[in-house]
């Protein structure tokens, strides 16, 4: 019971098939983390909507990836999604509720202002430029507010980064953190034929392989991304 | 002379007067600034005698940005932007707010075409707005499929709007001296679909909450205000109008299109809870016959009178100027001194007011009836933080 | 040891082999309970995995969307992944809390629902123990889950988990009455204690119908009764999420918070099956007196079956019902039980004595 | 009323009632000392009946020196507008609360304590509204200055 903080004796891993034990159980445990992210109620301003609109709305459903289990006590939840602007009233009690989280906790970072303040930047005397700058962020979804459609690509990303981030012999350990901005030139329909791709294929989506093949059509045609956001991916 | 500066740590001292071993004890408890039914950052600080509400605090700040500093270094044209931020449900409604502001102050003309458009994407706002209202309201009060539903018809406006304007939430829109894009080809096809839609939908909200014996129970005769209170507390939009002072901009000062449709101001007798929800619920439908008299009539023209490169320069003098959003009336107050950016520019914002009715309304109710209330104001906390 | 493989398809609960074994071999016997107990953990694990995405996916389908989609097919091993995801998340007990009585009280919730297990018939072979004042321990087990959740709440040292215990508190001791009171009526019809014997009472059919009104007005205020007890919605208050953000269990994460969420799901499975024992007549299959004809063809199906079926269907109506309705204020549940239901139990109970008395059922026991 | 009257009339109740030039819509301007009866007349005298307050703020003319307060007063009765403005020195600024007329006047004057340092002269709860309680500053004045405020480059 409980998570595993101490690292695994040594003695596991000289014996025959040790390592592959090691691999699996890591294999293992990140799936369950990576198909069972809690959400904390919690959102500040208008990302807010649109992340209810991501998990709550029947059209997009983060019920369907296993994340619509919102839990309204920090204690719970896996997964603080930081909705809109942290201004410097709410920093301390940001910096609670990730404390009152259990490991593994996850934290993604949705708009402009939980990246970098956003519209909020500049002559406010209030806003923080950015929520890292009080917790860490494992994914940053940009937008203001990101689509429904851009927080599950966020949320996939996040998946993912589970997927093959920490291991049993070192725990503790996370790669670090991520950009899920969608490729530009991307249009709706080719993200609406990915997810039903996705969907008719299997449970585990490769989002970087899927971004490549995005990548490599987008380098043939223009950038028309409007605000020029070019997107970088681990 | 009697200034005295008091903080929170003086209201929430407790007074241990009585030494009785009988005696119970109030107590103060947290309610926020992350809460599920706080609908964001808002914080109470409520004084519970057991179960009974005695007395509420509301903390705010939690979210305030500054957007009014922000303003004097921004241009006109720029401050647009931020209103979507305020009441983010009602970004387009804001949007007018601030255009007609300046649309007054610099004598521009608008052709009829913006106007309708203007008149119909802000019923279509309110609709939006009412939905999620009515969503959350039913997931305060423990229901959670209606969150579901009006989730669900939110999407079919949030396509609309994306397809015309190019946003879900935050429009940016309507700017000073017209619309930043022509509506869509596909916008009364899509809009007059809705309507199809929706009004069967409408009557199923009704069917899934209304007639539900317990939300009877739960909001009649509760949290009631009257219209005294209502005003002295400068409560508008449907907070008051249940309260059954039929004030609404929309027919009394008759801006935009809205002298020329007909549609009635809902009020309400008892200002309770019930009576809220209810007059949100008939809001829908009117806003509803507003957009069916208008869809069909939209003016040929341009969809912008001025340039969009031009600088907006104010000619020096004060100017306030009152809209009305899905929650109530947003006043926007701007100084100018003949420069690109405002001297001072003030948010007057319905939420701000409608949220102290909680202090005159939730007193000696349950902490559940407290919810409810607080949920049948429909407060977004950004917009009264700012 | 032949006497053994003989009896294994006769109606005899675990604990009854369990016994006759004794005197052949110890190991026989403790071969029996272990094989309970082992079953009884399994079931729970299993059903509570089972309906917990049942749940989800029920109320996905409620509310025009999917649930579950993509760990396995339809989203099968979710909670699977949710299990294992609790199993190795930190637990965190608050620094402030009582510690002991913090870690003890989500065992005490998930102990109350267990010992239930054990009495209730699911088919005549599947038994763990048929104990003759099955009602009375049924009664007095389930209470315990109170004790987990005031225990909890109190030793979270916080207010909101305080008041969400105190709540539940009231609620449960309130409720329990007019269960009891229904219980009673099933107990007066059947004459007899014993759960086995109450489902076998139901062979001329259940008690639902058979007694007139007063067995529709037992079910409906045995059923909401129980429905306040094991607090789903609209009686879900000690939990209520908008008011008391979760309640009784706000401080406990990790394994110790799966404890009392599975204790809320395994509970629902036993309201549903008590209810389908007492009034529906638990595996007895659907009979109609002395039609002959009839009561052989519904024989046809298995017991098994018919529990499970029962059980299935009012599960699915709880779930319903916490899908559509909205939650009860705190003083609107206990008008509701001291002053609705408790009246109707009492004239409820008189009522079923009357009928007790000139045997005026249908299909009258001769 | 239309404006003109309703200008008259306030000139007719409070003399020392000035109209504030350079705005859109009936406005006065009055001295500190007369705001509270000139508040108290409009709103309880029938010919007025402002029952609302719809918004009160301040601006800060820093080069004269002087807060400008305003309100916005709407009378539901007779569906007018008034703007009341009044005229306070940035050292020491001190008003009359009104909040004994419109309730709302309570919390908004906490606003502009928060945002302007304004002092209201009995108020029952004078405290800020938006910042922190040991907030350094008040951060509309026009010479507010913070580390943590980042200027827009050019």
């Amino acid at each position: 019971m409980g998570i595993i903080t101490e690292k695994l004796p040594c003695y596991i891993e000289p014996i025959p098939g040790g390592s592959l034990l090691l691999t699996s159980m890591d294999a293992v445990i990140n799936w369950s983390r990576a198909n069972s992210l809690w959400p904390l109620t919690f959102g500040t301003s208008c990302c807010a909507i649109e992340m209810m609109m991501a998990t709550g709305a029947p059209r997009h459903d983060t019920s369907r990836f296993g994340a619509e289990v919102a839990r309204p006590s920090p204690r719970q939840a896996d997964l603080l999604v930081i909705a809109g602007t942290i201004v410097r009233r709410m920093a301390p009690r940001l910096k609670t509720l990730y404390e009152q989280m259990g490991e593994p906790r996850y934290v993604m970072a949705t708009g402009s202002c939980a990246i970098s303040g956003g519209p909020f930047m500049y002559n406010s005397y209030s806003t923080i430029r950015g929520a890292d700058e009080i917790i860490p962020v494992d994914v940053y979804v940009p937008g203001c507010p990101p689509r429904a459609e851009a927080f599950f690509y966020g949320l996939l990303t996040l998946q993912k980064l589970i997927k093959e981030g920490e291991s049993v012999r070192r725990p503790g350990e996370r790669r670090k953190p991520v950009l899920s901005a969608l490729p530009p030139g991307i249009t709706l329909d080719q993200i609406r034929a990915e997810m039903a791709a996705v969907l008719k294929s299997d449970a585990t989506v490769n989002v970087e392989q899927a971004a490549k093949k995005l990548e490599k059509e987008s380098q043939d045609g223009q950038c028309e991304s409007a605000d020029g956001c070019c997107c970088s991916r681990t | 002379m009697s200034v005295h500066i008091t903080t929170l740590d003086d209201r929430v001292r407790l007074r241990q007067d009585d030494s009785s071993p009988l005696s119970t004890q109030e107590y103060f408890v947290n309610m926020g600034p992350q809460h599920p039914s706080t609908h964001g950052v808002l914080r109470l600080v409520l004084k519970l005698d057991g179960e009974t509400v005695r007395e509420v605090i509301p903390v705010l700040g939690y979210i305030h940005r500054g957007i009014e500093k922000m303003g004097e270094h921004q241009s006109y044209r720029q401050f647009v932007h931020l209103s979507d931020r305020l009441d983010y449900l009602s970004a387009l409604i804001n949007n007018w707010a601030v255009s007609m502001t300046i649309e007054k102050a610099a004598n521009i003309e608008l052709n009829d075409r913006i106007q309708v458009i203007r008149t119909l994407m802000a019923e279509l706002q309110r609709i939006q707005s009412h939905q999620l209202w009515w969503g959350v309201f039913g997931m305060d009060l423990g229901a959670f499929t209606p969150f579901l539903y009006g989730f669900r018809d939110r999407e079919i406006i949030a396509d609309i709007f994306e397809e015309t304007v190019g946003a879900r939430l935050t429009m940016n829109y309507i700017q000073p001296g017209g619309l930043m894009y022509d509506i869509h080809p596909g916008f009364v096809k899509r809009v007059k679909a809705f309507l199809q839609y929706f009004k069967p939908k409408l009557a199923e909200y009704e069917t899934l909450l209304s007639g539900n014996v317990i939300l009877q129970e739960r909001l009649r005769g509760v949290g009631r205000m009257d219209g005294q209170t209502a005003l002295s507390i400068g409560a508008t939009g449907p907070v008051l109008r249940a309260s059954g002072v039929p004030l609404d901009l929309r027919k009394s000062e008759a801006y935009g299109s809205y002298g020329k449709v007909a549609f009635d101001v809902v009020i309400g007798k008892n200002g309770d809870c019930w009576d809220r929800y209810w007059v949100r619920l008939e809001e829908m439908r009117q806003s509803m016959k507003i957009v069916e008299q208008l869809i069909d009539n939209i003016p040929e023209g341009k969809h912008m009178v001025m340039k969009p490169a031009v600088k907006i320069k104010l000619p020096e003098g004060c100017y306030y100027n009152q809209v009305e959003t899905a929650r109530g009336i947003l006043g926007v107050y701007i100084v100018s001194d003949g420069k690109e950016s405002p001297y001072r520019i003030h948010l007057r914002t319905p939420n701000f007011n409608n949220l102290w009715a909680i202090t005159e309304t939730a007193a000696n109710w349950r902490l559940g009836d407290l919810v409810a209330i607080l949920s049948s104001l429909d407060v977004v906390v950004p917009d009264i933080d700012r | 040891m032949t006497g053994i493989t003989e009896n294994i398809w006769q109606a005899k609960t675990v604990a009854q082999r369990a016994a006759e074994a004794l005197p052949e071999s110890v190991w026989f016997a403790l071969g029996y309970m272990v094989l309970g107990v082992v079953g009884v953990a399994a079931f729970i694990a299993v059903l509570g995995m089972g309906l917990i995405y049942a749940e989800r996916k029920i109320a996905g389908h409620f509310q025009c969307r999917l649930g579950p989609m993509r760990v396995g097919w339809h989203g099968i091993f979710q909670t699977v992944a949710d299990t294992l995801k609790l199993l190795l998340k930190e637990d965190v007990v608050p620094a402030q809390a009582d510690k002991f009585l913090h870690i003890l009280a989500p065992l005490f919730t998930l102990l109350g629902t267990i010992l239930v297990l054990a009495v209730l018939p699911m088919s005549p072979i599947v038994h763990v123990s048929d104990v003759n004042i099955g009602v009375v321990y049924v009664g007095a087990v389930s209470g315990f889950g109170v004790l987990g959740i005031l225990l909890g709440g109190w030793s979270s040292n916080n207010k909101w988990s305080l008041l969400g215990a105190m709540r539940a508190g009231a609620q449960i001791i309130s409720y329990e009455i007019s269960a009891t009171l229904a219980l009673l009526v099933v107990v007066l019809f059947s004459g007899t204690l014993r759960l086995s014997e109450i489902v076998e009472s139901q062979a001329a059919g259940w008690w639902i119908w058979r007694a007139h009104g007063v067995g529709i007005v037992a079910f409906l205020l045995f059923f909401i009764a129980s429905l306040a007890e094991i607090n789903r919605t609209p009686f879900d208050i000690p939990e209520g999420e908008s008011e008391l953000t979760a309640g009784f269990h706000t401080e406990y994460s990790g394994m110790r918070f799966a404890f009392f969420f599975l204790a809320e799901f395994i509970n629902m499975f036993i309201v549903a099956a008590l209810t389908a024992t007492l009034f529906l007549g638990g595996w007895m299959p659907f009979h109609i007196g002395d039609f002959a004809g009839f009561n052989a063809i519904m024989d046809m199906i298995p017991p098994g079956l018919w529990f499970t079926g029962k059980t299935a269907f009012l599960v699915f109506l709880i779930m319903w019902f916490r899908w559509t309705f909205p939650r009860l204020r705190v003083d609107q549940l206990m008008r509701l039980e001291w002053k609705v239901l408790l009246p109707i139990g009492f004239a409820n109970l008189i009522a079923a004595a009357v009928v007790v008395l000139f045997n005026f059922y249908f299909f009258p026991v001769r | 009323m239309d404006s003109a009257n309703l200008l008259t009339a306030v000139a007719a109740a409070e003399p020392n009632a000035k109209p504030r030039e350079k705005a859109d819509r009936a406005a006065v301007q009055v001295p500190v000392g007369n705001l509270s009866a000139l508040m108290k007349r409009l709103r309880n005298d029938s010919t007025f009946a402002f029952d609302m307050l719809c918004d009160h703020t301040a601006v800060d003319w820093s080069e004269q020196g002087t807060f400008e307060l305003v309100y916005q007063l709407y009378s539901t009765v007779h569906g007018h507008y008034l703007m009341v403005t009044t005229s306070v020195p940035r050292v020491s600024p001190i008003v009359p609360t009104v909040r004994e007329f419109w309730r709302i006047a309570e919390f908004q004057e906490r606003e502009v304590y928060d945002m302007f340092g304004v002092l209201y002269d009995g108020h029952p709860d004078l405290r800020r509204l938006f910042l922190e309680d040991d907030w350094k500053g008040f951060p509309l004045r026009k010479d507010y200055t913070d580390d943590f405020m980042l200027e827009r480059p050019e």
